[in-house]
């Protein structure tokens, strides 16, 4: 058994990375941060790789099963004897599984960016917070513990905030971020008590406890508690709002279309492949819990993913800004994994879901890193974001073109991509488990279709827009990453994911469903035929569907209005109508009660000050009154022996 | 020679110092050195704390020390150190020396103004160091007096206004804390102690009739409490905060604000646990209150120190929401958000002083794109925008966590509803604290002149890293401290839950 | 009667002698020379002052109408102490010409003869040696209250003084009388063992209360003191606002806990609403004054609020706090006229007003009008914190846990107007500040005496222990 | 000892006195009358005590001597406030007890 023990390094270097980046960058040449970065970067990238093969191919299994193992761990706060907080690795498919996502994404993203921010003021702090990030995101999947992924969990979620808000001076990319983070936050509030549900009734926050299938914490807090629902189950409901959040589900998406004000690198990163799936992740994480303990919750997890799925696809459809549509088409493809967990059991064949999901969660990651890469690519060359102001850049950007076709065609699920695979085996699953789900899904995968080719025909054919400067194709540091990432889109698929990577650590066999697999790929087809039509040639049929569609269409391009509800719940209810009377109600009531009695105080000194008239025989009076009051006073006391 | 006794005695050399510098330099070279002492000393302290409890002594305080004062009543100078009071004396050396620092530029009565500083500054520590009740009490308004002077003299705004309030509404609290130290010392002949006494020791070893807890519990815990913020007692903390000058901003808050809490832990729920756990109820209402008051309120403040001042009415609450749990947890939790809030509180208030110093103005309005212009400031701020927001890796991360899980485990609904609507301030806080940062930091250059601005320096980064350094070290190591304190609250949560009846 | 007998009453003896000496000195020195009368007699009264510490015997004379202790030793000690810081005081104000006193030595003969008033007073074993001490403390002081011819206030003030105590002491006598009556006998402890819940004797009691109540301005009898204090010249309003008020007190208690002791449950309800009432009013008033003789003359009606807090439930460690708490009063009390005085003497200001920007001219003056004040509204490290704790403490001891929370309610009101007399001094801002005073030695000393005993007696916990050794066993 | 007269007569004669004394104190406008109403109540006080002294007990004189001590002590006081009515006077130009109010509130 090789001890892991170096995977601790995969964290401990990022972070070093990101202090001295943070703290030397301002003092030296502004590309050897990048380099210093990068090459930090391609050492953790090196040891996941390593790790994943040691795991997978050498170590990793005893009877049959990957184990669970804990290379290190160290505390870091103590509660009480049961509940502390152990800073660690957990080493088990899923963990090793992301590592190799967010290093490979990331230092992709890192190469990417050397080209793509070379002209950017803050570039030093551009790298330093993308280690920051890559440290959180990696000290999220291997934690240990519940409480350890809380604690990067909102790291990441900082990391976030302050590269979506990179171009500070821009009060839209503020905007965004304050509103990332402040989203997230809100549904981190749900994560958090979660954890203070689930810590009570189970007693630990270690997940090898928590998510043992045979131990005692599946078994605990299974008594009804409120609305008709057991504890576990609430605390699992909540656990999910954080991943609600993190992951961008309905009602919690909004954040994420806004978040594109980032650097397109940083959408790639943060937005699309990793932090985004976080939620995905940690619902895996638990997956037992969500299985055996609380099925309502699973069930909530399947049908809000789903939903979502919909809904989000549904607006992409609409939106004309590139990184919008890839990011509705993010929102999209999470519901996919969500419901892909959703329509799980735990588990042997009833496992597939899970497995899926996972697998859909690897291909996602590299083929949307790819598409926002080559997003930015165009955005580079054009200086535009909206792909109403672009057209036939194939000529321009042989490679851009390629690429972002390949993780068109894989987003798309066409096969030999990637993407194939993974949605047809959540299809699968979702087949098996819920019909009218799997119908809703089967339209979502017809959309997905239609609308990335709607964004691929219209940059790349459609009309020949006159470029102010002539587009070009991007430097070779800009091109690496993205011919990697498209080699890897195209032939991801064909990795056997069940053998690794499945609920219970056993191999799954994933048998070809014919009845699934060949509707998926023809209502894709489908779709992508009706993208062509429309959209490879300049015409004016898009703009009469939408006309013809009238108020449907705005409601959706407008997102359903989910926005404008959010504002107007923070800024006229929660400004107006809370935090303005509070701060009126201290000034005015509390304050002035406190000032009122010492107002009272002076009125009273006003008003007595005629007993001090000045008249002698006025002092005499009230002397003598005064006298026999007292004596009144002494008399009416001693009755009383 | 007692070391706690050279908490004492350095500020009165220092003042002396002061008192015979020719020039304002001198003058503040003497205040540096002599709080630069202090801090020495206090962290010194905890090494040696630590020696001796490794060393095997597990009594209740450490190196005391009692001289005998006014031996018709009983009333002794008592001293003595627990791992709360150590590393509350800690926190009061950082916050202090950083302060001098910070007030280095204070050019109109040079002099009386770090004397006055100092005198706070032994107030607070002769308070933490104090194990009998006459002496804290001395203590505790030998703190608040210098106050109305420092903020009546250096202030800003409407400076006298706010120094008489402020010093009205703790003096008006210390009545109440006053006639509850008489409750207790009046009632603390019982079995096993044939003399009145004050000493918090021997007081924590008779178990008084719950009728006479009954009186004096809400007495002491109110007037601990108007020091800790509590709603809705907590008004003289916007206009204090708000006109006093930079050092004592960070001071109050960050230092005199906690005496409150240490107060309530200390004196109200030890020695009175029974009326604790019987009337706990009420103040929880009030801190849930705070909490979620303080962190409203703040969001739509336009002045700096106003929002400032409001969240510390939030995070003061929860320290005493937290003591009001009598839970080993969050009352861990509960020292340790005293802290964390003294250290980021200070930084706050430090770096808005300096803002404020370079831009004439601190309504957010008017305000914007500091970052370009003064990053090194911005980014200090950040960080302890973050500390406040809870971010882990920084302090107030794992004070919160503390209180939140301790509260949590109360076994009656009751308190655990509190505990989540207490936990919803976590994103009230982030709200506000976001909406600063973009306001003042981020976003376009509001002001032509801001263009001109010059970042700190050496004086003002010297206070700045300090203080990060410590949030950033107790947010990444924090379970050295937290052992420290969860060892010493033993006997206090001890006495508290002997008789809770879960 | 032996020499050694007449060697009890020695600190009557000695102040005769001084008087005078005082007074045939001045006949003595030519009319340039009268000013050397100020050293003489500073000089004189400290010998009498250090005599007055020396270890004596008690005992009793004249048939029991005398008697002495060393609590009573102790207290005219304390007498002693207030009236020398006076005298020091006055020295600036009698030198200056704006007195319109030709012979200085008058000024000290009256006072001295009123402190031997207030001496026999104190001594007196039966009530027609209290009556003689009290008429003879209280008389003179009226002639030196109106002495300043040129201000039409003085003789007002002398009016309302002399009026007002005549009343006073007319219904303490009648009270008096009623106790002849009733007891058959003027002497204290005759008068003790006749006494017991008798409507009469009450009747009587509440007479001789009364007449006592007024001269330590206890409310509602405190009425003649603002007006008597402002008119007054300056040192005489610090000798009535202190000697003269602790000499009251110290017979007050002395008269409660032996003659009326019998009764402590009337006496301690009676203390109980006095206290309360006089406390409030008196800040109350205060708040509002500009005068800051008048200012400071509430402020000592609050201040003697807090005594029966002390008295009340007759306890003698109670006793032991009110002689602690008029013993750092005196000093901070004499601190604060110490500095109205210097700058009255030097200015004529008197008005809150006058002090806006003092700190910025006369540091060491404010310094210690600061602490005085900080003295007053008991905030520590300075004494007076101690004297009000001790005297909480004693009453709560008793069970009076409301009235000492009225009481410390009371005592932070009083903060605020003590903050704003400090506002004025160091926060205000003022064009024309208060010129820079030099005050001559004798103020510089006595302000320095008051500094420090403000500053120790607090620290100096056995101060706090001789005095309870004292009263030990004072019932 | 008088003939059919009892103490009660003397002790209501003085009361009677006594408040006349404080009756005149508190309603006479002239500083000069007001001194002979606190003279009335001192007689009131003297009635009583020489009474109480013949009637109750006459072994000893105590309540005798305090009479004298208090005709004596009053002639000082009338002595001392007669002088400050007189420079009052000298001022104010008037002996009017209500317009000596320069010292109020």
């Amino acid at each position: 058994m090789e001890s892991f023990g170096y995977t601790v390094l995969i964290p401990v270097i990022l972070f070093f990375s990101f202090i001295f980046i943070g703290l030397a960058g301002g003092k030296m040449n502004k590309y050897l941060s990048g380099i210093i970065g990068t090459v930090s970067l391609l050492t953790v990238t090196v040891l996941s790789y390593y790790t994943a093969y040691s795991y997978f191919f050498v170590y990793g299994k005893a009877g049959g099963v990957y184990q669970k193992i804990i290379p290190f761990q160290t505390e870091w706060l103590r509660f009480s004897e049961k509940l502390y907080i152990e800073m660690g690795v957990l080493l088990d498919p899923i963990s090793v599984m992301m590592l190799v996502v967010i290093s490979t994404v990331s230092l992709m993203v890192h190469i990417y960016s050397i080209g793509y921010m070379k002209e950017d003021m803050g570039y030093e702090r551009f790298f330093s917070f993308l280690s920051l990030f890559t440290f959180s995101m990696t000290g999220l999947v291997i934690a240990t513990n519940i409480f350890q992924t809380y604690v990067f969990w909102e790291l990441v979620g900082v990391s976030s905030y302050l590269l979506i808000g990179h171009y500070y001076d821009r009060p839209s990319a503020v905007a965004a971020s304050k509103k990332a983070f402040i989203v997230t936050r809100f549904a981190d509030l749900g994560f958090l008590i979660g954890i203070l549900i689930l810590s009570n009734i189970t007693g630990t926050f270690d997940f090898k406890i928590l998510t043992d299938p045979d131990g005692s914490a599946i078994t605990q807090g299974s008594s009804v508690a409120f609305m008709g629902l057991s504890v576990m189950t609430w605390a699992l409901i909540l656990v999910f709002m954080g991943c609600a959040g993190k992951s961008a589900m309905f009602p919690l998406h909004i954040w994420l279309p806004d978040a594109m004000e980032g650097p397109t690198p940083v959408s790639a990163l943060i937005h699309a492949a990793t932090m985004v799936v976080a939620g995905v992740y940690l619902v895996a994480r638990l997956f037992p819990l969500y299985a055996l303990s609380a099925p309502v919750a699973l069930h909530l997890v399947g049908y809000v993913g789903a939903f979502t799925s919909l809904f989000a696809a549904a607006i992409a459809c609409t939106q004309t800004d590139i990184k919008r549509i890839l990011a509705f088409s993010t929102i999209s493809q999470i519901g996919f994994m969500m419901l892909g967990l959703g329509v799980s059991g735990y588990g042997g064949e009833n496992g597939l879901g899970f497995m899926a999901s996972m697998f859909h969660l690897f291909n996602h990651a590299m083929f949307k890193a790819l598409l926002f890469l080559c997003a930015g690519s165009i955005i580079h060359a054009v200086h535009n974001n909206d792909m109403n102001f672009t057209g036939g850049l194939r000529k321009f950007m042989p490679v851009t073109h390629i690429t972002f076709l390949i993780a068109c065609l894989a987003i798309a699920g066409i096969p030999p991509f990637s993407g194939f695979f993974s949605k047809d085996e959540i299809l699968v699953a979702a087949f098996e488990h819920d019909k009218f789900l799997s119908v809703v899904m089967f339209a979502v995968a017809g959309l997905t279709a239609f609308y990335m080719f709607r964004l691929y025909f219209t940059v790349f054919w459609n009309k020949d827009t006159q470029y102010q400067k002539t587009p070009h194709e991007s430097p070779k540091v800009m091109a690496y990453p993205l011919m990697f990432l498209a080699a890897a889109s195209a032939l991801t698929g064909f990795i056997p994911f069940g053998n690794y990577v499945t609920a219970d650590g056993s191999a799954v066999e994933t048998p070809f469903h014919w009845n699934v697999a060949v509707p998926a790929v023809a209502v894709s087809f489908a779709g992508i035929l009706l993208a062509m039509k429309l959209y490879k040639k300049e015409s004016d049929m898009p703009a009469k569907i939408s006309s013809s569609l009238g108020e449907l269409y705005k409601i959706v391009y407008k997102k359903f209005y989910i926005d404008e509800i959010y504002i107007f719940v923070t800024k006229n209810i929660i400004f107006k109508y809370i935090s303005v009377p509070v701060a009126w109600f201290d000034r005015k009531v509390v304050d002035n009660t406190m000032n009122g009695i010492a107002a009272l105080t002076n009125f009273v000194s006003v008003k007595i000050k005629s007993f001090q008239s000045g008249q002698l025989q006025q002092y005499a009076y009230v002397m003598v009154s005064g006298m026999i009051v007292l004596i009144l006073i002494a008399l009416y006391f001693m009755k009383t022996f | 020679m007692n070391i706690l006794t050279l908490f004492l005695i350095v500020p009165v050399l220092t003042v002396i110092a002061i008192l015979i510098s020719r020039t304002k330099e001198q003058i503040r070279v003497s205040a540096a050195v002599g709080m630069g002492i202090q801090l020495i000393q206090s962290i010194y302290l905890i090494f040696a704390y630590l020696a001796e409890r490794s060393r095997g002594n597990i009594d209740v305080m450490l190196f005391t020390k009692t001289w005998k004062w006014f031996e018709s009543m009983n009333i002794q100078f008592s001293i003595g150190v627990d791992g709360i009071s150590v590393s509350l004396i800690a926190l009061t050396g950082i916050v202090i020396f950083t302060g001098v620092l910070t007030s280095w530029h204070v050019d109109y009565l040079t002099k009386e103004f770090f004397i006055s500083l100092i005198v706070l500054s032994t107030g607070v520590f002769g308070f933490f160091i104090s194990l009998d009740l006459f002496t804290m009490f001395l203590f505790f308004e030998l703190a608040v007096i210098p106050m109305y002077l420092l903020i009546g003299i250096w202030g800003s705004g409407p400076k006298e206004y706010a120094a008489m309030k402020l010093t009205l509404m703790l003096m008006g609290a210390s009545a109440l804390l006053l006639v509850g130290i008489l409750g207790l010392y009046v009632n603390s002949v019982q079995t096993g102690n044939p003399e009145f006494t004050f000493n918090i020791v021997d007081l924590s070893r008779i178990d008084l009739p719950i009728e006479v807890q009954r009186v004096f519990f809400p007495m002491v815990f109110v007037g601990f409490g108007v020091l800790g913020a509590l709603f809705p007692f907590h008004t003289w903390s916007p206009d204090g905060h708000s006109s006093a000058p930079t050092a004592v901003s960070m001071l109050h808050a960050g230092v005199l604000m906690k005496m409150g809490g240490y107060g309530c832990l200390r004196v109200a729920m030890y020695l009175m646990p029974d009326a604790a756990n019987e009337m706990g109820w009420i103040f929880i209402i009030l801190t849930t209150i705070s909490v979620v008051y303080g962190a409203f309120g703040a969001i739509v403040q336009k002045d700096l120190k106003y929002i400032n001042a409001y969240s510390s009415v939030s995070h003061c609450g929860l320290v005493l929401f937290a003591i009001l749990m009598s839970d080993k947890i969050s009352s861990n939790g509960a020292v340790l958000q005293m802290i964390s809030h003294g250290l980021m509180t200070a930084l706050f208030f430090a770096l808005i002083g300096m803002i404020y110093e370079r831009t004439h103005t601190r309504d957010i309005r008017f305000m914007g794109g500091l970052m370009k212009v003064l990053p090194f400031l911005a980014v200090c701020y950040m960080i302890a925008g973050f500390a406040s927001l809870g971010l882990p890796g920084l302090s107030g991360f794992i004070a919160e966590m503390n209180i939140f899980v301790g509260a949590f485990q109360h076994s009656e609904t009751f308190y655990r509803v509190a505990t989540v609507i207490v936990c919803s301030s976590i994103v009230i806080t982030a709200v506000y604290i976001l909406r600063v940062v973009a306001a003042l930091l981020l976003g376009p250059i509001k002001n032509e002149e801001f263009n001109f601005l010059k970042d700190a320096v050496w004086f003002e980064k010297a206070s700045t890293v300090i203080l990060i350094i410590a949030i950033a070290g107790m947010g990444l190591a924090p379970l050295w401290l937290s052992e420290l304190i969860s060892e010493s609250l033993n006997p206090i949560i001890q006495k508290l839950s002997l008789l809770n009846i879960y | 009667m032996t020499l050694e007998n007449l060697l009890l009453m020695r600190h009557e003896l000695v102040l005769s002698v001084t008087a005078l000496v005082v007074l045939l000195s001045e006949l003595i020195l030519s009319k340039d020379d009268t000013k050397k009368v100020i050293p003489l007699l500073v000089f004189l009264f400290l010998i009498n002052t250090v005599i007055g510490f020396l270890p004596a015997k008690s005992g009793e004379l004249f048939g029991g109408m005398y008697r002495t202790t060393g609590l009573i030793i102790l207290m005219k000690n304390i007498l002693n102490i207030g009236v020398f810081i006076v005298f020091i005081q006055s020295a600036g104000w009698l030198k200056s010409n704006v007195t319109g006193f030709e012979n200085m030595g008058g000024y000290f003969f009256i006072l001295i003869s009123s402190l031997i008033g207030m001496d026999f007073m104190i001594s007196s074993g039966d009530f027609l040696m209290f009556y003689i001490g009290l008429e003879l403390a209280t008389i003179p002081l009226a002639a030196l209250v109106a002495s300043e011819k040129l201000k039409e206030k003085s003789s007002e003030a002398g009016v309302k003084l002399i009026l007002n105590a005549a009343l006073s002491s007319g219904i303490l006598l009648f009270g008096i009388s009623l106790l002849y009556g009733t007891t058959g006998s003027v002497y204290f402890y005759k008068v003790a063992q006749g006494f017991y819940y008798n409507t009469l004797q009450v009747l009587a009691f509440m007479f001789i209360f009364t007449g006592i109540a007024f001269k330590i301005s206890i409310v509602p009898f405190h009425l003649w003191t603002a007006d008597v204090y402002e008119g007054a010249p300056v040192n005489v309003t610090s000798f009535l606002s202190v000697v003269s008020k602790a000499s009251a007190v110290f017979i007050l208690v002395i008269l409660l806990f032996t003659v009326f002791h019998s009764i402590i449950d009337v006496w301690n309800d009676i203390l109980y609403y006095t206290a309360v009432l006089t406390m409030t009013i008196g800040n109350l008033f205060a708040i509002r004054q500009q005068n800051l003789k008048r200012f400071l003359a509430f402020s000592s009606i609050a201040q003697a609020g807090f005594i029966p807090l002390g008295i009340i439930g007759g306890t003698t460690l109670g006793f032991s706090s009110v002689i602690y708490f008029l013993l750092i009063y005196l000093f901070s009390n004499l601190g604060a006229f110490g500095v109205v005085a210097a700058v009255s003497n030097a200015t004529g200001k008197e008005n809150m007003n006058d002090y806006d920007g003092f700190y910025q001219t006369n540091k060491a003056l404010s310094l210690v009008m600061m602490l005085s004040l900080f003295s007053l509204a008991g905030i520590p490290p300075v004494a007076g914190f101690f004297g009000k704790f001790f005297l909480f403490t004693s009453a709560a001891r008793e069970g009076y846990f409301l009235l000492v929370f009225i009481a410390v309610v009371n005592a932070t009101i009083s903060l605020y107007y003590y903050l704003l007399v400090v506002k004025a001094m160091f926060i205000n801002k003022n064009e024309n500040p208060i010129q820079k005073i030099s005050s001559d030695g004798y103020m510089k000393a006595s302000l320095i005496l008051c500094t420090l005993g403000i500053i120790l007696i607090g620290f100096a916990g056995y101060i706090f222990e001789f005095i309870n050794s004292l009263t030990f066993g004072v019932k | 000892m008088i003939e059919g007269i009892g103490l009660e007569y003397f002790l209501i004669l003085s009361t009677i006195v006594f408040f006349t004394g404080i009756y005149g104190f508190l309603t006479r406008k002239n500083l000069i009358t007001i001194l002979m109403s606190t003279e009335l109540i001192l007689n009131a006080v003297n009635i009583n005590f020489v009474a109480f002294n013949k009637y109750l007990y006459p072994e000893k004189l105590e309540g005798q001597f305090f009479a004298l001590f208090v005709i004596a002590i009053a002639a000082t006081e009338v002595a001392v406030a007669i002088a400050i009515i007189i420079s009052l006077y000298r001022r104010l130009k008037t002996i009017d007890v209500e317009k000596a109010n320069e010292m109020k509130y």
